[in-house]
């Protein structure tokens, strides 16, 4: 639910991920690794919800 | 629905008469055209400031949690649902409620009247049936109350009460073939940066007032995560991304819970149309867990429980 | 840009997923190093607050497995 | 006797550096030798303790006397050649057997050609072709050109239910349920539309919840043939299998396969039948462990149990059931020795950090090369001495050795330190020793933060150092960050209560209770009818012979007889309040009893049929009345002319879509007792799968060869049984002849399956869960077979499933064993990580109330936050899941808090 | 006094020009409302309306405003050194805005100038402010300035008064400051008398139509305690929501919260706009909140404006009748109504 508002206000579908491994599936964990560093790679740096120094007066 | 007030000023006398209950919460009458101030009566002589009509667009259910007494209160549909899930949430017991229901034909849109009159200053409005008339200085025009439907009305499909111990009127017809989620689904066809573009727009203007979370009656915990300090969740400032994390936070809480019934809006003193959030919200949890908030006074919110076969297919 | 490399905020499951990482070890599979781990007795401990103070203070990325 | 390991397991650290350069390359037995490893090896991945050991016929050293290259690398000195082998002696009271099977070897089928198609595998090695840690890394693919097989057959009762050519007459109880699991496992692994195809006689998947899966696989298009493939063979030029067979109507058929999977059966390894001499205990004529239905784990010697597949094919669940059901019955010899041989540890008192300002140490690990060949750690030292509070920070070569413990110890006491932090391997192993080195410096085992830049560092970022370094600085910063906003924790003891509460006075029940009380315990046994018995006061012989009514009237009596075992009948349960440790039960007639533990053993009943004309005709009576005519020497049963037996009355429908496990045994032995009755009773069987598992298979054939027809219906087509002029007419469809006959019994039994009690009731007041079919819901289905998510509360008999008096009995033993590991302790210790409430904060939404798995939060009853959570520290997991689903704030995780978590995201 | 006759087209040139000078603030139309925005090209300033919705109080005392910077870098000389935050006080003119809200500062002015402590950031803002007053023609059915010490055409706080002569604006100088704005504005002509007699008639109208029945005359004789433990508290707020929209709408509640955030080495001392409202307003470090029911809020705010700072400065009540609380008090919460309540206890 929470990806699907993020995602909806302009989080990109590729920044937050979720995934269940078991303590065995290692070569799992390395293929989901690898698509979930690929997929926030491909999308460059994040640019939304970051917060800044306050921009304040 | 002004003829309402009649029928629910008589059940209130009776009741505080019949002490079934201690105190009776509707509406009263207010000092501005188009406003009305809730209010909680406990003198049977005094049920004549009760008053109901299409504007009375608050949420009572607010008024509700966690009092001790035994209370009567006007519901309509959302409404209900929110008292279904005050109970649900044991912010109040279905013992201490005597519910009068209220079949709801929507709520009229203050905002949309005064955009329709050019933003002149409503001194009177008088409803009549299925019209209504403002008039001010200069000017008196007369509307179908129909056009001039709050937006979570107009696509409303729960306008009866679900739960109710006595009803002013029957039932009215629910609406049919509306898409509630109309304007959810444009934005979703938008690239993440129009959608981000388009929310940040929207909430630019928030005063961080905390209107909507105060008028909304799921929100009753003892300190909001906004008013933490340890860890603090969201800087004080109205900075962009803390007003951001806010809006984010507070629709999540409402995630599976929220009845659609507009009060947050309603209140906004700058009108931020924050529903956008809280619909995606309704909208995936009709979708992914068939639920609708408040039609079920025995099913927990689908995030208050775990299911197997639970919605998990963004699990890779 | 191509040098770029994000930075990943990892909720890992000390039973499953963690298990899971520690065993990728063992056998040395090697995998992109942007991941920073950080060990939750369950992933049903990680609160879509952490998930969203993680944008906040700039995850490019956030994963959480269970 | 101890084989030698040729290294020294002190100082072994599983870098692995040793098989790096190890230049003998073997066949890996672990992955049936379908990979290779080297000649210095550890067995795989998980194993525990995680040391390596040399393959002395391998070794170039040991066979050319040359190369020594493990020893030239080992970053630790381990490797000693010189290691010899070392007669060990123990004294035992007891010894349990667990020393398993063997898988069949199929090569001795000339027609199936194992030896010589590659694409023909066994099940085990397909098993490891599945894995991740497999021979192809988990890629599905065939071992003759490495591509993914389109089509895949599986060939059961390979080796099981044959005398012809493998002498091995039993069923191998495990290998329907398993070709299924790897069906269906292909299906999802493969990404294109995999055709698996199980080719078998009866399907077998009588266990708890096997029946659904089993139907679940159907739907998912694993295509299940009746068929037995006579021969395999193989296409010269595609390496394909080709096969040819019957179908169900008689027709040839032939298919090919780029794949063919034996499912072959378990057998006692020949080494072990020599064990058995050794030790003097009687084997069966299937070379397994004899043992009687009434003393499932008892060997012919005394003090020697068995448990596990050596006493016969069994699955996961049950042998684990077995083992904790040995270990009881060892535990019952040894119950005089308790305690005898413990040594009390000298604990320094604990130092009061409260309020100090955090002085954090921290220690990183080079682990040898391990770490410190790739990281650079000087570099992550020097960082690490400038976060915000550190006082202290070090490396060495191994942090986990016993010198650098002491060295901890001590820098912890010189430099004054309150937290700590080591970066190094993972906590999964280590965690606990940096924590007692903790405790002996006098702080708080909680006031730790470990951090792994081994397994999730160097290991996996070898290609570039830099990176791996700069992630491991991120690591240590945000180590500390949490280790500053750790506190000490406390982990409370609570007493447990020495006395046991049995619900339900079955068979399991009261073995259950005869077995607690004779480990010195006292029990209180709840009955809710007038007698104690249960189904077994119905029974009148066991699939071995055994006179039930004997052994069961023994039991009672020694149960009834028994000063340590409280007896309430005619009662029922109406209030449980507590948790581990302390429960406070409370019965209908108002009494109160405490107690520490509880064994549900509350049973099951007979289905009572509405079909097949049963209570409408007196000559159709359930398994259980026959069983009763049999008690009472019916004279009826001598002059039935044709019995006709109804298989799978009221289970595997879709109303009850499990199988009741016991019911084709049972109908078999009724069978093979009728004929003895009078030989010239004709008798018919109608099933659907004949599921006589395990050694129970033996009473199948018997029953042929007595000559009970078996007929084989489908759910499609039931028998249809009605009377007509009087008489009882039974029409069933012959699957055979593929038409239609007609039979005039003078009895027809049904064998109605077994469905729950009503367990709503308690299920609620332990908090227990129940399944979808009504049966209670053990903590795991493989691994904790007795045991309840909730602790304290046990499992035992047909309350868990159907089952037969064996298993019903092991299992009780099992409950009990695992019931005396909490009583034995006689206190429980709480975690410090458990979630805490914060009353002010709550708004009584009760969403923790909803979530927790393990029923911790409830709302406070009295005083001035009476209606908040608070949070019931025996009971917590310490998940968090609470913590995550309270929207006001109001709970947070002890060890995992709010703030710690948070401070390690800022640090990212 | 200088009395110019501008068209309206004229009116806004001359703004433009007069940016060059200051930063000039006009209402502009955004959405349902208008709001003060800086003058730019792109978007025309608007003159008809009735009053922005937020006062401009905000331009002179901003919702969240740095105080204070400080660095936590240890390699940073000047690590921990708290630094004043350098800010901008070149002149800057609120043009269009309503006599109310500019009483609003009147009311404000106590609070942070005064004998013992001067506010640095809000007197330097307010001295570099000028500002141009609109008179109010037809003011609201809610607007009680005439009660509490104004008017439609109060010039009390204004350095400037604008009189909306239908195609015209006769423009007037009331203060040096605002002399020297107007003199900088390019255009317009000499107001005659006619123009002036015009702009007084209007006036006249105005204060007519405003109630000024709003009665505040005893409540500087009531005893605090008494008004304090009133009966009628409960009742008024309950149906308050303790959203700040009241108290954020106000021109002249003042109160602030100073918050310090941290990011990474960077330190912020920021002080941000409260609300007695919120409970978070009086909550203590112990945990206890003086103030932890509703009614007690409410009763703070009521009789803070109403009793409290009529006693302590002894110069009327704290609020300049603009009507905004009443109007956008989403539950229609009254002020007039309490203080009549309060007046006539």
């Amino acid at each position: 639910m929470l990806k699907g508002l993020l995602e909806h206000i302009g989080i990109e579908p590729g920044r937050l991920n979720f995934s269940w491994i078991s303590s065995a599936e290692a070569t799992k964990f390395v293929d989901v690794a690898q698509q979930v560093a690929a997929s926030v790679k491909a999308l460059g740096p994040a640019r939304y919800l970051i917060k800044k120094r306050a921009e304040v007066a | 629905m002004i003829e309402y007030t009649a029928i629910i000023r008589d059940t209130a006398k009776k009741l505080l008469k019949d002490g079934k209950v201690d105190v009776f919460i509707g509406y009263k009458k207010g000092t501005v055209p188009m406003m009305n101030e809730p209010v909680v009566i406990s003198d049977p002589e005094k049920v004549d400031t009760l008053h109901w009509d299409s504007l009375c667009g608050l949420n009572l259910c607010n008024y509700l949690t966690k009092r001790k007494d035994k209370i009567g209160i006007i519901a309509n549909g959302c409404n209900s649902r929110n008292i279904v899930t005050h109970i649900l949430e044991n912010q109040i017991s279905r013992e201490q409620l005597y519910i009068v229901g209220i079949p709801c034909t929507g709520v009229i849109d203050h905002r949309a009247v005064l955009r329709a009159v050019g933003n002149k200053e409503v001194l009177d409005v008088q409803e009549q049936g299925d019209k209504f008339t403002v008039s001010g200085n200069g000017f008196s025009e007369t509307f179908d109350k129909a056009k001039f439907l709050r937006t979570n009305c107009a696509v409303c499909t729960h306008r009866n009460p679900v739960i109710y111990d006595e009803m002013v009127a029957s039932p009215v017809k629910e609406q049919e073939g509306v898409d509630p989620f109309e304007d959810v689904k444009k934005i979703e066809a938008m690239d993440p940066e129009k959608k981000w573009g388009f929310f940040t727009k929207m909430i630019e203007r928030c005063l961080r007032c905390y209107a909507c979370r105060n008028s909304c009656p799921l929100c009753y915990c003892p300190t909001c995560f906004v008013d933490e300090s340890k860890p603090q969740w969201v800087g004080k400032s109205i900075d962009p991304t803390d007003t951001m994390t806010f809006h984010i936070m507070r629709a999540y809480h409402c995630a599976g819970r929220c009845t659609d019934c507009g009060a947050c809006e309603r209140v906004c003193p700058v009108g931020i149309p924050m529903r956008q959030f809280t619909k995606k919200l309704n909208k995936d949890a009709l979708e992914y867990f068939s639920w609708e908030a408040g039609l079920n006074p025995d099913a927990r919110p689908p995030l208050d429980v775990y299911k197997p076969d639970d919605y998990n297919d963004f699990v890779k | 840009m191509s040098d770029w490399e994000p930075k990943i905020t990892t909720f890992l499951c000390h039973w499953c997923s963690y298990g899971a990482a520690d065993l990728a070890g063992v056998s040395r599979l090697q995998y992109p190093h942007n991941f920073r781990v950080i060990r939750v007795p369950c992933s049903g401990r990680v609160s879509p607050k952490f998930i969203l103070a993680a944008f906040r203070h700039g995850a490019d990325g956030v994963w959480v497995s269970g | 006797m101890k084989h030698p390991r040729f290294i020294d397991m002190s100082k072994c650290i599983a870098c692995g550096t040793c098989a790096e350069k190890c230049p003998k390359k073997v066949d890996d037995p672990f992955n049936e030798n379908m990979g290779k490893r080297k000649a210095i090896y550890v067995d795989y991945a998980q194993a525990v303790p995680l040391k390596y050991s040399i393959n002395k016929d391998e070794c170039l050293y040991f066979k050319k006397g040359k190369c020594r290259a493990c020893e030239k690398f080992c970053p630790t000195g381990a490797i000693n050649y010189e290691d010899k082998e070392e007669k060990v002696v123990l004294q035992a009271g007891a010894v349990i057997l667990s020393t398993g099977f063997k898988t069949f070897n199929p090569s001795t089928f000339p027609t199936y050609q194992y030896a010589s198609f590659e694409n023909v595998v066994t099940s085990l090695e397909y098993e490891r072709i599945l894995s991740a840690t497999g021979p192809y890394q988990g890629h599905l693919v065939r071992p003759s050109d490495y591509k993914e097989p389109q089509k895949i057959g599986w060939l059961q009762c390979v080796g099981s239910r044959d005398i012809n050519r493998c002498d091995h007459p039993y069923c191998s109880s495990v290998c329907c349920m398993y070709a299924v699991k790897e069906a269906m496992i292909s299906k999802e692994h493969a990404d294109y539309d995999l055709d698996a195809a199980i080719f078998f006689m009866d399907m077998r998947t009588y266990g708890k919840d096997f029946e659904k899966y089993y139907e679940r696989a159907k739907e998912h298009g694993i295509r299940f043939v009746r068929a037995r493939l006579h021969t395999l063979e193989e296409d010269p030029e595609t390496k394909d299998i080709k096969v040819r067979y019957a179908d169900e109507k008689g027709e040839i058929q032939v298919e090919t396969f780029d794949m063919m999977v034996l499912s072959v059966g378990m057998e006692t390894p020949a080494e072990l039948v020599e064990t058995a001499k050794t030790l003097g205990i009687g084997l069966d004529t299937d070379n397994f462990a004899a043992t009687g239905v009434f003393t499932p784990v008892e060997t012919s010697r005394k003090g020697i149990y068995v448990c596990g597949a050596f006493s016969g094919p069994k699955d996961i669940p049950q042998s684990v059931t077995e083992a904790s059901s040995a270990a009881a019955g060892a535990g019952l010899l040894l119950s005089s020795a308790r305690n005898t041989l413990t040594k009390e540890k000298h604990i320094p008192e604990e130092r009061n950090i409260i309020g100090e300002r955090p002085r954090i140490g921290i220690f990183i690990c080079q682990c040898g090369i391990n770490i410190g060949g790739i990281v650079n750690v000087p570099s992550v030292r020097d960082y690490a001495a400038t976060l915000p509070y550190v006082e202290y920070a070090t490396d060495s070569l191994y942090t986990c050795s016993q010198d650098s413990q002491e060295t901890m110890a001590k820098i912890i006491n010189e430099k004054g330190l309150n937290r700590v932090v080591v970066a190094a391997c993972t906590p999964k192993t280590h965690e606990p020793l940096f924590q007692e080195t903790l405790v002996d410096a006098g702080l708080n085992k909680y006031v730790f933060e470990m951090t792994n830049i081994r397994n999730q560092c160097s290991w996996v970022h070898k290609d570039s150092p830099e990176m791996a370094t700069a992630k491991a600085k991120d690591l240590v910063r945000m180590a500390a960050a949490k280790v500053s906003l750790m506190e000490p924790l406390k982990e409370t003891e609570l007493e447990v209560d020495q006395r046991a509460l049995v619900v339900g006075g079955g068979i399991a029940g009261m073995v259950a209770a005869k077995t607690l009380s004779s480990q010195g315990y006292q029990v209180y046994l709840v009955e809710q009818t007038g007698s104690l018995g249960g189904n077994a006061l119905l029974l009148s012989k066991t699939w071995r012979g055994d006179d039930v009514q004997s052994r069961l009237s023994e039991l009672i009596s020694s149960v009834e007889s028994d000063k340590n075992i409280e007896i309430y009948k005619d009662t029922k349960l109406t209030n449980v309040e507590g948790f581990v440790g302390n429960f406070k039960t409370t019965l209908n007639d108002q009494n109160v009893i405490e107690h520490g533990i509880a064994v549900i053993a509350t049973g099951g009943k007979e289905y009572i049929p509405n079909e097949y004309l049963y209570g409408k005709d007196p000559r159709v009576v359930t398994h259980l009345e026959l069983d009763k005519m049999f008690l009472a020497g019916d004279q009826r049963l001598k002059d039935v002319k044709n019995a006709v037996f109804i298989q799978c009355v009221g289970s595997r429908v879709p109303e009850r879509p499990y199988c009741s496990r016991v019911c084709c045994t049972h109908s078999v032995k009724s069978a093979i007792n009728l004929k003895e009755n009078n030989p010239d009773t004709n008798v018919y069987v109608l099933y659907r799968d004949i599921r006589t598992y395990g050694q129970r298979e033996e009473l199948y054939k018997e029953a042929r060869n007595r000559g009970v027809i078996f007929i084989r219906y489908s759910l499609e087509e039931r028998p249809v049984v009605e009377n007509i002029n009087g008489r009882i007419s039974v029409r069933i469809k012959d699957h055979i002849l593929q038409q239609g006959i007609a039979i005039d019994p003078d009895l027809v039994v049904l064998a109605s399956g077994i469905i729950p009690q009503d367990n709503e009731a308690l299920a609620q007041m332990f908090k227990l869960s129940v399944n979808e079919d009504g049966f209670f819901m053990e903590a795991h289905a493989k691994l904790r077979p007795v045991d309840f998510a909730t602790e304290g509360v046990f499992l035992a008999g047909m309350a868990h499933y159907p089952k037969p008096i064996e298993e019903s009995i092991a299992q009780a033993q099992a409950a009990v064993s695992r019931a005396v590991t909490l009583l034995a302790r006689k206190k429980v210790m709480v975690s410090g990580t458990v979630a805490q409430a914060n009353p002010v904060m709550c708004s009584s939404c009760s969403v923790c109330i909803d979530i927790c798995p393990y029923s911790a939060p409830s709302f406070i009853k009295q005083g001035p936050f009476t209606g908040k959570a608070e949070i019931n520290p025996a009971l917590c997991k310490g998940c968090g899941l609470c913590v995550a689903s309270c929207r006001s704030g109001a709970l947070n995780l002890k060890g995992f808090g709010t703030d710690q978590i948070m401070a390690m995201i800022n640090e990212i | 006094m200088t009395n110019k006759i501008f068209t309206k087209e004229e009116w806004t040139k001359a703004l433009q020009g007069l940016s060059d000078s200051y930063k000039v603030f006009v209402p502009v139309k955004d959405g349902d409302f208008h709001t003060f925005k800086p003058m730019n090209a792109t978007k025309a300033p608007d003159f008809d309306f009735q009053n922005t919705r937020l006062s401009a109080r905000s331009l002179v005392y901003p919702q969240a405003e740095r105080m204070f910077e400080y660095s936590l870098d240890e390699n940073d000389p000047e690590a921990n050194i708290i630094k004043e935050t350098p800010k901008d006080y070149s002149p800057q003119a609120i043009v269009g805005i309503r006599p109310c809200d500019a009483h609003g500062f009147k009311i404000v002015k106590p609070n942070f100038d005064n004998k013992e402590y001067r506010d640095p950031w809000w007197i330097q803002h307010f001295e570099s402010t000028v500002l141009v007053g609109l008179g109010c023609n037809q003011p609201c059915s809610t607007c009680f300035c005439a009660s509490v010490g104004g008017g439609p055409f109060n010039k009390d706080v204004l350095d400037v008064l604008i009189y909306d002569l239908g195609a015209n604006f006769m423009v007037s100088g009331l203060t040096e400051k605002g002399e020297a704005f107007l003199s900088k504005a390019q255009g317009g002509k000499a107001a005659d008398d006619a123009a002036v007699k015009q702009a007084e008639a209007l006036a006249t109208e105005a204060a007519k139509k405003v109630k000024a029945d709003v009665p505040t005359d005893k409540l500087k004789d009531k005893v605090i305690n008494d008004l304090f433990a009133a009966p009628f508290w409960q009742d008024v707020g309950f149906a308050c929501l303790n959203c700040g929209t009241c108290t954020y709408l106000c021109p002249t509640c003042w109160c602030f919260d100073i918050q310090d955030e941290v990011l990474g080495k960077q330190g912020d001392r920021i002080r941000n706009w409260d609300s007695c409202m919120f409970p978070l307003f009086t909550l203590h470090g112990s945990g206890h909140n003086p103030r932890d029911q509703k009614f007690q809020r409410v009763r703070q705010r009521f009789m803070h404006k109403l009793k409290y700072y009529v006693d302590k400065y002894q110069g009327g009540v704290q609020c300049s009748g603009c009507g905004r609380c009443v109007r956008y008090c989403p539950v229609n919460i009254d002020i007039r109504q309490v203080a009549e309540l309060m007046n006539n206890y």
